[in-house]
């Protein structure tokens, strides 16, 4: 059966979602796997918006921000980002999806600039409410493209804190975390147009967990900027299912974010 | 000594001219694009830039292409903001031409995140000095953001990041209706437009509609905060156009792809702004060179009326 | 790990008896009575002094009579509270009693202001450790009250006091209307309502009225927070009398007044407890025993409706 | 022309409210006195209620609380108890009115406890809102039965500070409340059922400003804790006018905090 890298990565992203769960829901693949998630394996899992928005059911219309009118019709809870973020502040969050232009070996994440910090090659938009969701969700799921330049053993600037570094005080990983004074969190999936990365919080490395139909170990690791590490049980990723796909057609029947 | 009311015995009530010109100075920090995607006042905007609006410190968690049209035109010195560009297209290019190449003029970025911006504003509300969080830490930003305090809490010595209060000299708002003196109905996502209210020393509203007093007044959980603070009152239909106004109108996402594909060199962001900005007198001649037929079809069309409340007694 | 709605499977709607049987345990922290003189859960008080809680600790503003009751029947180990007595009337003798007497038994008493009892509510639903104001600098509220701390700010150096978070075991929330999943309108004065439920880690929903989803959904702007907080939803109407429910029905002073007189002894307040509290089952036979005719002399008259608003796209 | 204590205090009170000013009405008193000041000299003055609530005119009914009904109906914003408390704090509100169980020389009032402090005699209320208002106010105005054992050389408790005491730092009034940090404000005046005071913020006196008709300057000294010091221009209270006496009467037909 055929399908676009993307709407793999969209099956990828739901397959994060477990029953019951409450998401912080970004925009495009994330979305889609808000929708997905709902209608197939978790329909009781809720959708938190930094806009202010809660939401047990994906908009009747497709999104193109988060603030578009049909996302605030029928939610059932239209309020400040404040008390949205707060909630995850609190710990009440249980899973965040963000992206980056740039994540590195230990799942730090860049979104604000490439090169030197006064000189900028490339200035990008900056946080949003991503290095929120990268601190203070309880699991963190990252969708980026695969590039090589994207992947890197270490990014110029760390917006979203992810496992960090090793230092004098210790390693990387959930212990960085915690030296830094982060409440919880860390990443727990990296998806890209050719694999998904699980990360090992005790050393805070991404560990390859699968590679795409059609792609390979081999081509993952050309295309990415530090030496792998394989998962014991590391295999081809489970390709989506017809039901899968039918339900991500639905919600994007033009191919706005999956084509 | 505090503005007053009587300041505004003449009325709150005037065009967006007159109300940018009143109280938007150079050098002015202007906290606008509060409601994050939605109720943006690029009309507001757009006056800014056809006064030449100078060294303006723009405060706002994603501006969605109002901060970047202003910094391409030359109107911003800094940035306090947690994400500056084209939510829908991706990077803002007149962001990145200020910020790598000083193009058309330098530009400082303090950055935030969508939280922190929104708890400098709320301390600034609340006349706290600032307020501590847990977001953020480890986190870069306020290695480049100085204004971000990375403390220990008195309470038992764990790292707090402190979050200065920010007071904007005026926050801008976009809201669906309001009476004369500044009483107003805001609905939809909000996100950090009360609190940026509530921060300001002043505040401009650009509404939709105005209305009746006693309309408001019908349902005062819907106001996001009280008449004195406001100034100004702009009766500005469209006034957030690209954006939405829940109720109103959708976003006009093909407006932004445009822009994107428009100010990609200095010289398309010029025809740009010239064409939309430079070219229209006001927002009226803005939306007649929309088109009707183009304005009719991002009108809501699908209503959906909250469950009625009563206030009675 | 934190509690999911699954836990709730069977359902949230429940009688008062079980809501209180199964989310309020003897030594909790309750944050309840948190809209000032409005919405005030005595019902839920009630069928806590029902069950003979003990070692409570009672979280809110100014809790009028609510706490006193509580404190009466010898459930309260701890108050952190701003005001606690009889609003209409002044002293709350039952309160006078344990802090002077510890009659029936000691109490210990956080004070606070209204405004540091948000700021520490809210600070809680921020997940911030405390939050700093200039309030109190000066009183002798800090002194007597361990918890709030005198430091000075890191950024100038000048006085402040933080106020530590606090959060509730659990917040109970007298609202106008809600669904069975415990999606709520709320409306009216909210006092520290919102921030109460945003704090604690359960939220128990005392409601006028069970209504469809669809009619919470029309309105999103009018919910408090979210449902997947909400651990029990009781139908209770007439739940806050003696005090006021918008759009439903008014305080009745008088009742505040004869509570006041009947309180003035512990005997006298034993009586009154006897016939008002331990002698009725439920909320039911309490209204039954208020009578028809003082209970419709309560309800609203002068009705006002909300103007129209469109959620619409 | 007839008149009870009561009601020359709310006369008094509505003096101090200037107009286009944003008042803090407490219950009782001030609140009749928000509505003869809006009635008469003060047309434009807005009222505000730590429940939550912002007036531009009295509500339609006599209230006994602030959270009743009436006061929400046609209100101009019904929000959070922070916010507009926030309000005061961030410096918007130029005057607050208060009472309070017991108050000294130097407008310090107590409504905590009386005697020691942890076996007091009395255990009184506490606080409230009254606190902040005295912290936050640009201006404060307090209302109090004038009676010997109220009106104190010192109040055993500190609830809301007024202008302090002197200390090896300094002397009270405005310099001790700007060296304990506090933004702004102090006690402008003291209304009671003999007097009206104002303070001296030099030296954080209490100074008898006026004697109410039928009082005079001994009795007043002779219910009054503290040595009295006089204003230059100290005389007696200028009494109500039929007008006034009018508007009072017409928002307390029954007389329930008037009579």
């Amino acid at each position: 059966m055929e399908y676009t890298a993307r709407e793999l990565m969209v099956v990828c992203a739901a397959r994060q979602i477990r029953d019951y769960e409450r998401v912080f829901v970004g925009m495009r693949l994330p979305l889609l796997a808000f929708a997905l998630a709902r209608r197939a394996h978790a329909p009781h899992c809720a959708g938190l918006f930094e806009s202010g928005t809660l939401r047990d059911a994906p908009s009747a219309e497709l999104l193109y921000t988060m603030s578009d009118a049909p996302n605030i019709t029928d939610s059932l809870w239209a309020t400040s980002t404040l008390n949205v973020i707060g909630l995850m502040a609190s710990g009440e969050i249980d899973l965040g999806f963000i992206g980056g232009a740039e994540i590195d070996h230990y799942g730090n994440l860049n979104t604000t600039l490439i090169g030197d910090w006064e000189h900028p090659t490339v200035r990008l938009p900056g946080s949003g409410g991503g290095a929120d969701i990268a601190s203070l969700a309880r699991r963190l799921a990252i969708i980026m493209p695969h590039e090589r330049h994207r992947l890197r053993e270490r990014v110029d600037f760390v917006t979203s804190p992810g496992y960090g570094y090793p230092d004098a005080k210790g390693p990387a990983g959930s212990s960085w975390r915690a030296r830094q004074g982060l409440p919880r969190g860390g990443p727990s999936a990296l998806i890209t147009t050719l694999a998904v990365f699980t990360f090992d919080p005790a050393t805070g490395e991404a560990l390859l967990q699968s590679y795409h139909p059609g792609s390979s170990i081999a081509e993952v690791q050309a295309n990415t900027g530090w030496p792998l590490r394989l998962a014991p049980d590391c295999a081809a990723t489970v390709p989506p299912t017809a039901a899968e796909l039918d339900i991500i057609r639905a919600s994007d029947p033009h191919g706005v974010w999956t084509r | 000594m505090q503005k007053h009311g009587n300041e505004n015995c003449m009325g709150k009530l005037m065009t967006m001219s007159e109300a940018i010109a009143r109280y938007v100075s150079d050098g002015a920090a202007v906290a606008i694009g509060l409601a994050l995607e939605a109720l943006i006042p690029h009309a507001a905007a757009h006056e800014m830039i056809r006064q030449r609006r100078q060294n303006l410190t723009l405060i706002g968690p994603i501006s969605d292409i109002l901060f970047d049209q202003l910094i391409g035109a030359g109107c911003v010195a800094k940035v306090q903001a947690a994400w500056v560009g084209n939510v829908s297209e991706g990077l803002g290019h007149c962001y990145r031409r200020a910020s790598e190449r000083a193009l058309p003029r330098s530009l400082i970025t303090e950055a935030h995140s969508n939280f922190t911006i929104g708890l400098a504003l709320f301390a600034a509300a609340m006349g706290s000095p600032y307020i501590p969080t847990r977001s953020l830490l480890g986190s870069d930003i306020p290695r480049l953001n100085p204004t971000l305090r990375l403390e220990s809490s008195p309470l038992d010595d764990s790292p707090v990041l402190l979050v200065p209060a920010i007071q904007p000299d005026v926050a801008i708002l976009h809201v669906q209706r309001c009476d004369e003196e500044g009483n107003a109905h805001l609905w939809g996502n909000t996100g950090v437009a009360q609190e940026a209210m509530l921060a300001a020393r002043d505040v401009i509203l650009i509404t939709e509609e105005i209305v009746a007093h006693q309309v408001i007044a019908s349902d005062p959980n819907r106001v996001p905060g009280p008449f004195f603070k406001v100034r100004a009152v702009v009766h500005e239909p469209g006034g957030a156009h690209p954006a939405a106004v829940q109720g109103y109108y959708n976003r006009d996402h093909a407006f932004y792809h445009a822009y994107h594909t428009a100010t990609r060199t200095p010289e398309g962001y010029q025809t740009w702004l010239d064409e939309w900005v430079l070219g229209v007198p006001d927002r009226t001649a803005y939306l007649a060179k929309l088109g009707e037929e183009r304005w009719q079809s991002l009108r809501v069309t699908e209503h959906r009326y909250a469950a009625a409340v009563d206030y009675g007694y």
